[in-house]
């Protein structure tokens, strides 16, 4: 059968091999505008940061120094930082095409677990700390666990488990809260990311340096490391990163596992930021980690996105929140512009995807 | 007696509220003590009112003899309350009267407008002169506005002597000493966060109200943040333990204390006596409801505004 | 001599679709072994049990004479058999380098690579330059493009280059030129034969019987969920492979 | 080139076309578990129903006729009619791949017109309910074009929206509840939907009558007309859909719209059901109607599941939230034991499916 | 004679990635043009811009002589040009005939489709069983399977005998037969000329030269965005072909 050797090659005998490399020039993107759009096309997790810088400024001219302070502008640093941290744990599930319903109720029962073993037990605050991060962890495998190895879908296992942690929550503390004076009194450890101090009026806390440190942590991990490479495969699609050799299971409960240790470091700094222990805090942690990613430009399907983002996401909620009150906006108002907000923020994002695409 | 092993049923706003938990546990004790069942119930958060709805509908069903109701919509409930009602059931308002206050078989409650009434009219009486041009931030509940949101609001509004447009309404008002209000959802992190936005807006302001406790000891961490702590009043509404000994370290200036232990018992007893005799509860001389009182703590008495001591409060605090 | 790669009596059901129907199977060592057969004959069922990417009901592999029985993919490419499935199993939106080098990765030198775990971009994006050039798939114009914004073909090469440069025991191939130019293909073919002579066996499924006549050794031909025969190319014609494929005709052994 | 053709087809003449369609035969499902395992896997979402059967025998069992009784049956139906409204809107938007976060803000924010309309500006009852109907169905139509036109995630359109609608709500109704009294006497067709009849012991309601017609009318269309198959097509791969034929932007767009208009119905039968018009309610009916959805086992990624699931996830909670109250459980050890019932109503699926497979 | 279908100028970048570098285009009534490139030489993004599936950002396109701009595939559709995507555009969990029929459905008879706009199921089944019958996908074993447990033959099988049954001005073809088996493909050739016969025009795209020189009337050589010739097979080799596509030898035309 030697023929069909020949019969195969008579064409394809054809081929050589000095052809070059294909090149097409590119006459666009010569407007100044058309480089900013192409800058953020290139770069989407800037487009964030600019709808950002665009809040600020914004809300600079309207209000002038009362909100372009060092004051107003670390301020609002200090009050997104539990969101903020939150919403880092939220990425990097949601970046695995998951969610994570729990964060919220994690975050609290560390906290709780931390006051609760201080104060009913007595045992040394660094011990009670350590044992919340590890019960946060602990929770955080549990989901990872039920996602990759039962296969449950994330939202589900997720929102049943905010149930039980938020019940356990509540049965476990009696709703007893611990207050702040007895805190500081006995176990200032407790408050460690409420100390503060001061850069040139500007008022940083250890709280807003552990979120900021953490998200750039995170942000280098994801993306120069082969464990952030396979955490985007994962969500990327699940399938094909199993077949083309990562453990996927491995990686899905070590995201969970992570995001249950970050929300206990979340549970800390919330003692810090409120002095006391609260079992009835954090009931909004969900939504607003969620809300944050998103506006962040991470995708819920997964795979898409980056976690600086988030940050800016989070961000941007805290500016407009304060910037719509010192304008006046009483509450109802502020959560009705916080809607538009949300979708003209996002809309804003697609637009420059578009134009620029 | 006809009570023994009869089913009471205790339905609150929410159950993560320690206001609620000690509600519970006076029931339960009482409950106890008489050898009745207690099967308590809850909205998942404040303002869910369909869950009460439904455990009204389960307590019918399951033969309660009473059910005890702080009822998160005062009068959206009236119709699953009248079913009980027809049913043969006892219904107890405790703690917020229903709209109208007969619709229930018996209150009893605390007057929360009275509640805000008080702390108002001691922040006044504590400013003296300077009241006039106090800067006022009121920190209230959620943004859905609750009855008892508006009432303790609009009470300590009505105190400290400013008009009141809609008392229905929290922030309608025009006087230019409030600089705003601003929502907590009764927690310590939105006490706190809710300051820190009301400060921003303006910095001197020196007379707050807060909706809980709670509210107040976050409001305490912004002050205590801009050094602040020393010369703004802070006054609230519950008297839990924590928060009378937040009086008494002075995070609080003065709270307005009220009884859930004592609504729950009584409430129980009422439950036995009709199971046994066919009697309701009488209310209050003079009133159209039990009251339970009310009583401002406070270690700084103010002339003409009655109050108690943090010793006092101590003893009778429920946390 | 003994398989390096041995199947006995593999089954695998989907349902009620009956995919491998107590199917055998052997790859010699050295020796390209075309697998070829009608569309949902099980072909792709086969490799994917063989690889480890399905666990089958029955039956045993044996790799090198040791009995494996792997349970996801990782597990056969740590025994070092590699390969492009028929989806080529890419991430979409990471790029040609992050997936050429999915699972083993390349650490930077020195402190960073050690401690911080810092992958070396450039080092990877260079191999993967390299492995493509040699493909021939010169119009890819962007090396740091997400996958999914490759023609057909090209991904399909990324797919072929990746399982080509990292295989060491055995490499197989499910269609890998179905999506490819005539170019393209005819590097590919040269590479395989190219990975033969470096003494590593293949298995290629293919639906082109020139190509399968000219490079393969053995021809195992499936039916109907199972091995029917095994053919050597240089005693049988493409229409008897066809015949024998469709069951227009049956082999003897078979017959017999 | 005349040899071309030849030479391609000396191998492909060996081809004859007398060949069978190919059969295997499959022994398998010969038990009985066997076989109840491959009906229920065949028909995935008889897996709910098997499990709400399973509740309903097991606390039957537990609780005697306190539970097993026309009465406490027919409660629950009562109980979860609101739910199970908003579940069936909830359910086909999340079939298209999307989620309304805004059902519970459109259901609240209808009712709130219809009662506005008749008693603020003393409109015809029937006037006002229309009115409110459309409301509900504009919004959604809103959501809808904001998804399908302006391409932005239905997370955020609708996170953005409930804010919006609910914010609205608040200021619109100064928060003030209409009297059940007052409706009762001037305008009783608000309350239609709490109308009650009796068939031997058990109470229903026109709501609970309204639900069950709405979803069985709603099964039909999905499975049974063109427009039905095009909403899970869209969910399944929307760029495929596209591809082939489907207007996806008008079916998206009006499974909005759908959504908003059965809310607004719901909203309707929420004044049935507690008698006044409260513009505090449903503030849980979003994380209700998901929980019934997924429960139900439609999966959040679109195009599969089948919107009877939905209602048998409503009633699987209802079962449960009955059931447990009455045998005595407290309502965080509830809220704690709903939470573990649904990741197990979930893994009872995914067992089974495992299993037939 | 007029073309049926023409395209002049056709531009498309993909951000940096120009598709379609101001390219031409013809197809005349009733013939087989086969369109042939290297990978990624924007073929595919041509038939889409031809389509609707891409809206070109240049240049403009002639339906039968009328100026058309389509903005979406459901406009092109409509004008009847049917299209079997290289990417198929299946819904993966629905089953073959809802594939099939998706955006055309069939209702029943009567009051229950005139009223109640219920869909002829047995029709559809069974108008989808025979159109798969006649391409020999005999392999298929449930009508009612769902396309994503279809192996990626039958898959594409599925994908043709959609366009093939339904196309009524022009039919274009990306890759149909890539996945297909040995029997399966000849049975897409002989359609393809059935299709001719009925006085359709086909376009289609193919790396298989024989297939190619086989079918075609014309063959329009596509290389680096843009049209470089058109080639009658019967007046050059495949290996002319092959040679002008990867450049190595330039046409007359254009070397002019
Ligand atoms: N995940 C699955 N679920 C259900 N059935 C499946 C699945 N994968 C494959 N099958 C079925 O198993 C049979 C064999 O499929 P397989 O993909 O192995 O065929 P193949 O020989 O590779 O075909 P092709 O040449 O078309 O790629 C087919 O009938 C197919 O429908
Ligand atoms: N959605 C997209 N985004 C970015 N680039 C794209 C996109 N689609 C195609 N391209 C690029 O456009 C060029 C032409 O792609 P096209 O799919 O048209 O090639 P083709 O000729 O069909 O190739 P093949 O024979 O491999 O199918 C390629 O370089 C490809 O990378
Ligand atoms: O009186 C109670 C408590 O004060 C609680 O803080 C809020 O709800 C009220 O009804
Ligand atoms: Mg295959
Ligand atoms: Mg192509």
């Amino acid at each position: 059968m030697a023929d069909t050797t020949a019969r195969s090659d008579n064409y394809e005998g054809a081929l050589n091999r000095s052809e070059a490399v294909a090149e097409f020039h590119d006459a666009r993107h010569a407007t100044l505008m058309g480089k900013v759009q192409h800058i953020l096309h290139m770069n989407p997790s800037l487009v964030p940061l600019f709808v950002l810088v665009l809040a600020i400024v914004t809300f600079g001219l309207l209000l002038g120094s009362k909100f372009f302070s060092p004051f107003a502008l670390t301020l609002i640093l200090q009050q997104v930082q539990i969101v903020g941290i939150v919403a880092a744990a939220q990425s990097i599930v949601i970046l695995t095409a998951g969610i994570d319903l729990s964060v919220g109720a994690i975050m609290v029962f560390s906290s709780v677990v931390m006051g609760q073993f201080t104060f009913r037990y007595g045992i040394p605050a660094p011990v009670s700390i350590l044992a919340g991060l590890a019960v946060g962890t602990a929770i955080g495998a549990l989901n990872g666990w039920l996602v990759a190895k039962v296969k449950l879908p994330p939202f589900i296992v997720t929102l049943g488990m905010w149930q039980i942690v938020l019940a356990t929550n509540f049965l476990y503390s009696k709703n007893e809260t611990i207050r702040a004076q007895d805190i500081e009194a006995q176990a200032p450890l407790l408050q460690l990311f409420g100390a503060k101090f001061n850069v040139g009026g500007a008022v940083f806390t250890v709280g807003v340096v552990f979120m900021l440190a953490l998200i750039f942590v995170l942000a280098y991990v994801l993306r120069h490391t082969a464990w952030g490479r396979h955490v985007y495969a994962v969500g990327d699609d699940k399938e094909a990163a199993e077949l083309s050799g990562v453990n996927t299971n491995k990686v899905l409960i070590q995201v969970y596992a992570l995001s249950g240790l970050i929300c206990a470091f979340a549970g800390w700094a919330l003692i810090g930021r409120i002095g006391a222990v609260s079992p009835t805090s954090g009931q909004l942690a969900n939504i607003e980690s969620i809300t944050a990613v998103v506006i962040g430009g991470i995708s819920l399907f997964g795979g898409r996105g980056s976690i600086l983002g988030s940050l800016f996401g989070a961000l941007i909620v805290g500016v407009f929140t304060l910037g719509l009150r010192l304008l006046g906006a009483d509450a109802q108002w502020t959560f009705l512009l916080i809607g538009i907000l949300i979708i003209a923020a996002v809309a804003a994002d697609q637009w420059i995807r578009k134009v620029s695409g | 007696a006809a009570h023994g092993g009869a089913t009471v049923c205790l339905i609150t706003k929410t159950d993560t509220n320690p206001f609620f938990v000690k509600m519970k546990e006076g029931a339960q004790a009482k409950a106890e003590e008489l050898g009745m069942t207690l099967k308590s119930f809850a909205g998942k958060i404040d303002g869910d009112h369909e869950t009460q709805v439904q455990a009204i509908e389960t307590c019918i069903a399951d033969g309660a003899k009473g059910i005890l109701l702080t009822a998160s919509d005062t009068s959206s409930i009236v119709p699953a309350v009248q079913q009980a009602r027809d049913a043969g059931i006892l219904v107890i308002a405790l703690d917020t009267p229903l709209s109208p206050i007969d619709a229930a078989d018996a209150t009893f409650a605390t007057d929360n407008y009275k509640a805000g009434l008080l702390i108002g009219q001691w922040a006044k009486g504590k400013m003296g002169d300077a009241a006039t041009d106090a800067k006022i931030a009121t920190l209230d509940l959620n943004v859905s506005q609750p009855t008892v949101d508006v009432l303790r609001n609009q009470g300590f509004l009505d105190g400290f002597g400013v008009e009141l447009n809609n008392p229905d309404v929290i922030g309608d008002e025009e006087d230019p000493r409030l600089v705003g209000s601003d929502v907590t959802d009764g927690n310590q992190e939105g006490g706190r966060r809710a300051m820190e936005n009301l400060l921003a807006k303006d910095p001197t302001i020196n007379v707050v109200h807060t909706i809980n406790e709670p509210a107040a000891a976050g409001a305490y961490e912004a002050l205590k943040s801009v050094g602040r702590e020393n010369d703004v009043l802070v006054v609230s509404v519950d008297g839990g333990c924590p928060g009378i000994a937040d009086v008494e370290a002075g995070v609080i200036g003065a709270t307005s204390q009220q009884y859930p232990l004592l609504m729950a018992s009584l409430g129980v007893e009422a439950i036995a006596k009709w199971a046994d005799e066919g009697v309701k509860p009488e209310p209050t001389e003079g009133k159209d409801f039990f009251d339970t009182g009310v009583a401002l703590v406070t270690d700084e008495p103010v002339e003409g505004v009655e109050s108690i001591s943090v010793a006092e409060g101590k003893e009778l605090c429920w946390g | 001599m003994e398989p390096i790669l041995k199947g006995r009596n593999l089954v695998k059901h989907y349902g009620r679709v009956t995919a491998l129907d107590h199917c055998d199977f052997d790859l010699m060592p050295g020796e390209i072994l075309a697998v070829i057969g009608d569309n949902g004959a099980g072909k792709s069922t086969l490799i994917k049990a063989i690889s480890g990417a399905v666990v089958p009901d029955e039956g045993d592999i044996w790799l090198d004479g040791q009995k494996v029985s792997f349970t996801s993919p990782i597990d056969g490419r740590k025994a070092g058999i590699e390969t492009v499935y028929q989806t080529l199993a890419m991430s979409p939106a990471l790029s040609i380098a992050d997936n050429m080098f999915m699972g083993r990765e390349i650490r930077a030198e020195g402190i960073m690579g050690k401690w911080f775990r810092k992958l070396d971009r450039k080092k990877m994006e260079d191999f993967a330059r390299q492995k493509l050039s040699d493909l021939g798939l010169m119009t890819i114009q962007n090396i740091n493009q997400a996958v999914e914004t490759l023609s057909g073909g090209q991904r399909q090469g990324v797919a072929v280059a990746r399982a080509a440069a990292f295989g060491s025991k055995v490499i197989i191939l499910d269609e890998p030129t179905a999506a490819l130019g005539v170019k393209e293909s005819r590097r590919v073919l040269e590479l395989i034969l190219d990975v033969r002579s470096r003494g590593i066996p293949i298995i290629l499924i293919s639906h082109n019987m020139p190509h399968v006549f000219e490079v393969a050794d053995r021809i195992h031909i499936h039916r109907l969920g199972r091995r029917l025969c095994v053919i050597d190319p240089k005693d049988y014609t493409m229409s008897d492979a066809v015949a024998f494929m469709t069951g227009a005709k049956v082999p003897e052994a078979v017959a017999a």
